[in-house]
């Protein structure tokens, strides 16, 4: 019994720290369906072109993957307030399913454009950290990345929560997200908000890239991979908290690696896609929603 | 007459908030029945649970003889529950006479060529007949609301629960659609009428039930009941502080 | 009081006679929703410092005609003058910026905002986030309930205090007008009397002009110095509120 | 009005001979064409007939297509079954399919339909690539299909193709039709006018399965290979969204068009397949913005004309 549990222990502590990269996957997601309702289909392919951008920053600077993030941040903004301000806050208005399906084929666009640029060869951002292992308690060996991969999570969920409840334009942007009209009655100019939104949520993405990019290898295809963890991460957290949405990362990673042990290494996405269908079928608002 | 429609304790809740609250009525067989109230009196909650567009959180909807509290607003339809939406909800890329079409097809379960004749001579009836083939949302504001009422009757109702269907129109339009009204009533349909121009019901129909806050307030003569002081005071306002 | 003297001579019955110098001037305004006629031609006058107010039974067009008035719909024609500036075409969020806020029917809490939150976005137009500290100040004197639930969620406030909540956002801003949407409704008659003392109290000792929406005539005789009464999109009747005999009102309120 | 209704039927007759008799004078490059254009044309007229009539925006129909061509490749090489049988087998796993996920599956709405459905295809593409059955992701050759000609199997792609379009239009002059239509424009009042929602959903749904399972074997007919990866990948219905927006959703015509179009990109960027899905999104994106009803639903509102026209009178 206490060796089947130690034996657990790999898995879940890996679980654990790879939910927090899955937290930060689906944080931009969670903001953009929370306040511009809208189901961001390129979101995964928006994590995948940060990854890109950083490996180029990287390669023309010399410099490592987390240094690259001072410009790929501003970068990444820029380009998210631009698709929002020019491109979705256009088709909003009519209805739920055009401005899905605009995002669908900026998903595919932007696949096609990385695949054109960089080739289909598989990419990585390698650095001194991404071999090493840290052992811990003489029988795991806790990857240096994913390490890097949760503190990195921690601190954006961390910096945007206080973003939002510190600032007016925070507050203006929930204030928009609970109720549009009434906070245009506030003076809110909720088109700029939206946009404001997405640069925020396309921050997170660029944070999102530049982990993911130093921890897995990736391809200009590998965006609705992580569009649909992304999605499990806003479905099992729920729509609203940046806290539930940090959960449903953890859960979602949890599930993935002990379905991995269990079922062996093919079943880790399996296990996460089962996990989200269950919810979707019996709570599709999310686990931590309220009401 | 025996009752063709009764709710009993009909209760509708909100989250905290409850829009109709203990509502018992009856209505006669061929009667119109006016219902009145002021905004947020829960005249369309009362259609919806009728119709079963809601489900109630309390009491039972009793239509004939058969409960059917729990049914679906299609097996209700089908059973000759008929409505009319406030904001004329058309099939807008379907021509008029397909909209009557899925009336005829679904709710009064005809096929082909009697579904084909029902729908033209309701058309003919309520006066869309040279606008069949037109598409629905391209209909002005006065022929969306004849659909309203053309379509609902295709499914061959016994009971037509009309909501206002005066609003936003001018005085010669809507005398043309009180006079489909009173046709209707001719052919012997039950009718529920919500109306906001208080005149209109003040003519047209035979009792008047007032609801105020989701409550039954008073049912009765339509003179008398407009007259009454509780009516009064619900529009407007009690005299004293 | 001095308002009222001022802008009696000028009112008439039934007629849409504009008085010089109104601070709010609506012209002949038609309104549809797509096709459906939701004003014919409707104009009001609002006088600085007054407290002005439009009755009619649902359905009536009062909601529309504040809502356009806030810029959250537009006239197909007609003129909205405030301040002598034309305000047509403006979204909402700049008839803020002009002076103009708005108490929205059903109160429209940010749920998810505490108290404070909500008072604060109410300020979020650059000029009014400077006088924050002093603004909020007066609104927990006038409303001290607030200054006592500040960091609770809006959504467990009960309805009145939603109701106060909803008026104090509206002041934060500091508005020249401020605009009423159905501000009694669902609530009970005390808390409604409560609430009519403050729209009085903000009128007289905040010197800020009000346009109210009703639906209950009594309540609105009592609080407005002018009333304007509205039936199927058009104005019927108005005038001074002790001018107008309760059999007029009748007939106009219901369209007779 | 008859003189116009008369010449369109000659002029489908005359299509529809052309195009049975193009092996005999069209070169084969052409036929090949016609063919790729039939078999996108009977997928995406499944895809619209879901999204355009109604309303359930799936991203999953890789699934079925996936369903049946492994039935086609699994019953005729391991059961050494007729393939024409194999592949009506594959259309009924993916009826049966279908089915046993649409409890859950409508319980979804709108965004989590279309992202459940998309997870649906992609548990299966887990599966089967760990299902050592199916040769895990190594995939499976359809060796029985080596027999057929060329003609064969253009002739079964160009069936299904037409079959595709006869059916859509037979279907929205049906009752089932009549009432998709309605829910789609309004389904509230749809409800109150005696329309089972659910019911006409689900049959909608079923159809669409069963047939794109159907039409899948076909194309694996000529595909000869398949493998999870590609057979459950989101290209597939990639390609279909596009086709059907830029041709028309909820129109006939438009995945006509729109297949034409792609066909026509495809064949003219053979040799970068990345730019011709890069033009196609952005003209997908740009109907969505500029003329949300698609090439013929433009077309149909400008000269208030429909060539197919599922109107009844």
């Amino acid at each position: 019994m206490l060796s089947f549990l130690a034996e657990l222990k790999g898995p879940i502590v890996n679980g654990l720290l790879l939910g927090g990269l899955y937290g930060i996957i689906g944080i931009g997601m969670s903001m953009i369906f929370g306040i511009v309702r809208l189901v961001n289909l390129a979101h995964g392919d928006l994590v995948i072109l940060a990854s890109y951008l950083s490996l180029v920053t990287m390669v023309y600077f010399h410099t490592s993957p987390l240094i690259t993030l001072i410009l790929i941040i501003p970068a990444m903004c820029v380009i998210g307030f631009f698709l929002q301000y020019y491109l979705l806050n256009r088709v909003l208005a009519k209805g739920m399913n055009p401005p899905l399906l605009v995002a669908f084929g900026l998903s595919i666009i932007l696949q096609n454009i990385l695949l054109l640029v960089f080739t289909p060869d598989a990419r990585a951002l390698v650095t001194s950290i991404s071999v090493k292992t840290i052992p811990v308690g003489g029988f795991l060996n806790l990857p240096v990345v994913y390490l890097v991969d949760f503190i990195g999570s921690i601190t954006t969920i961390v910096l945007l929560s206080r973003f939002f409840s510190r600032t007016y334009l925070g507050k203006a942007i929930r204030a928009a997200s609970d109720d549009e009209g009434a906070a245009q009655l506030m003076g809110i100019n909720t088109k700029t908000i939206y946009a404001i939104a997405m640069a925020l949520a396309s921050g997170t993405a660029a944070v999102a890239g530049v982990l993911v990019g130093m921890t897995f290898t990736f391809y200009p295809h590998t965006g609705p991979e992580y569009l649909i963890i992304a999605f499990g991460v806003v479905i099992v957290g729920g729509l609203g908290s940046l806290l539930g949405t940090f959960f449903g990362g953890l859960i979602l990673g949890l599930a993935q690696l002990l379905g991995a042990h269990f079922l062996g290494p093919g079943f880790q996405l399996l296990s996460g896609y089962i996990i989200l269908l269950i919810v979707l079928t019996f709570k599709p608002t999310g686990l931590f929603a309220k009401g | 007459m025996p009752d063709i429609l009764s709710t009993q304790n009909l209760t509708k809740t909100f989250g905290n908030l409850t829009a109709v609250d203990n509502l018992t009525f009856r209505v006669k067989e061929g009667e119109i029945l006016g219902m009145m109230g002021p905004n947020g009196a829960g005249k369309t909650t009362v259609f919806n649970l009728i119709t079963g567009v809601y489900k109630p959180s309390r009491g039972q909807v009793i239509y004939k003889t058969t409960d059917v509290t729990h049914f679906s607003a299609s097996h209700r339809c089908r059973l000759g529950i008929g409505r009319t939406y406030q904001i004329p909800r058309p099939f807008e890329n379907m021509t008029v006479f397909e909209n009557l079409l899925v009336g005829a097809e679904y709710g009064a379960d005809l096929k082909g060529k009697p579904a084909r004749l029902e729908a033209a001579e309701i058309l003919d009836f309520t006066g869309l007949l040279p606008k069949k083939d037109l598409f629905a949302g391209k209909l002005p504001l006065l022929d969306r609301k004849r659909l309203e009422l053309a379509r609902a009757l295709a499914t061959k109702p016994t009971l037509l629960l009309i909501d206002e269907v005066a609003a936003g129109l001018t005085e010669a339009e809507v005398e043309n659609l009180l006079d489909i009204v009173k046709a209707i009533r001719q052919k012997g349909v039950t009718i529920i009428w919500v109306e906001h121009i208080l005149m209109m019901l003040n003519r047209g129909v035979d009792r008047l039930l007032v609801i105020n806050g989701g409550k039954w307030l008073m049912c009765g003569d339509p003179k008398e009941c407009m007259e009454s002081k509780e009516v009064q005071e619900v529009y407007l306002g009690a005299e004293e502080e | 009081m001095h308002g009222i003297e001022r802008s009696s001579g000028g009112l008439s019955r039934g007629g849409g006679r504009i008085v010089a110098g109104a601070l709010l001037r609506v012209e002949k305004i038609d309104v549809f929703y797509h096709d459906f006629h939701a004003l014919w031609e409707v104009s009001i006058a609002v006088e600085e410092g007054l407290v002005v107010s439009i009755i009619g039974a649902n359905g009536a067009g009062k909601s529309t005609l504040l809502n356009t008035i806030a810029g959250v719909l537009k006239p197909s024609t007609g003129v909205i003058e405030f301040f002598g500036k034309r305000m047509n075409g403006l979204m909402p969020y700049q008839t803020v910026s002009e002076g103009i806020s708005m108490v929205p029917e059903g109160r429209r809490m940010f749920p998810r905002l505490t108290v404070l939150e909500n008072l604060e976005v109410g300020c979020y137009i650059p000029r009014a986030r400077k006088r924050k500290n002093e603004v909020l100040q007066r609104i927990y004197h006038l409303f001290p309930i607030l200054g006592e639930r500040k960091n609770q969620f809006s959504s467990t406030l009960s309805g009145g205090e939603q109701q106060m909540l909803a008026i104090g956002r509206a002041l934060m801003c500091e508005p020249k007008l401020i605009l009423f949407d159905e501000i009694s409704l669902g609530l009970a008659p005390l808390v409604i009397k409560n609430i009519y003392q403050t729209v009085r109290q903000i009128n007289s000792e905040g010197k800020i002009t009000a346009l109210l929406v009703e639906q209950d005539i009594q309540r609105s005789l009592k609080a407005a110095h002018k009333v304007y009464i509205m039936q199927s999109g058009r104005i019927r009747l108005q005038g001074i509120p002790k001018e107008l005999s309760q059999e007029d009102i009748r007939k106009a309120y219901f369209g007779l | 009005m008859n003189l116009l209704r008369s010449g369109r039927l000659y002029g489908f007759v005359l299509v529809v001979l052309a195009l049975i008799s193009l092996p005999y004078w069209a070169t084969r490059y052409w036929v090949l064409v016609i063919l790729l254009f039939s078999i996108n044309l009977a997928l995406s007229q499944m895809w619209n007939l879901l999204a355009g009539y109604s309303g359930l925006i799936s991203l999953g129909q890789q699934a079925f297509i996936g369903l049946g061509g492994y039935a086609l490749a699994v019953f005729s090489l391991y059961y050494g079954l007729p393939i024409w049988l194999s592949i009506i087998i594959g259309g009924t796993i993916s009826v049966l399919f279908a089915l046993l996920i649409s409890a859950p599956i409508f319980r979804m709405r709108s965004v989590y339909f279309a992202i459940g459905t998309w997870t649906v295809a992609e548990t299966l593409r887990i599966l089967f690539s760990n299902w050592k059955y199916v040769g895990y992701g190594m995939g499976l050759f359809v060796k029985p299909a080596y027999a057929l000609s060329f003609n064969t199997i253009y002739y079964s792609a160009l069936g299904v193709g037409i079959a595709s379009v006869a059916l859509v239009y037979f279907l929205l002059r049906s009752k089932l039709g009549l009432g998709l239509m309605a829910i789609r424009d309004e389904e509230t009042a749809s409800e109150t006018l005696g329309v089972d929602i659910f019911r006409c959903k689900l049959n909608c749904f079923l159809i669409s399965a069963g047939v794109t399972g159907a039409v899948s074997g076909v194309l694996y007919l000529h595909n000869i290979f398949i493998q999870p990866y590609s057979a459950f990948g989101i290209d597939w219905t990639v390609r279909l969204v596009f086709i059907t927006i830029i041709g028309g959703i909820g129109t006939i015509e438009g995945p006509i068009i729109g297949s034409f179009v792609y066909v026509f990109l495809q064949q003219w960027l053979s040799d970068y397949p990345s730019v011709s899905l890069l033009i196609l999104g952005i003209i997908a994106i740009g109907v969505i913005l500029i003329a949300p009803k698609g090439i013929m639903g433009t077309i149909q509102e400008k000269l208030g004309f429909e060539f197919l026209s599922p109107r009844r009178k």
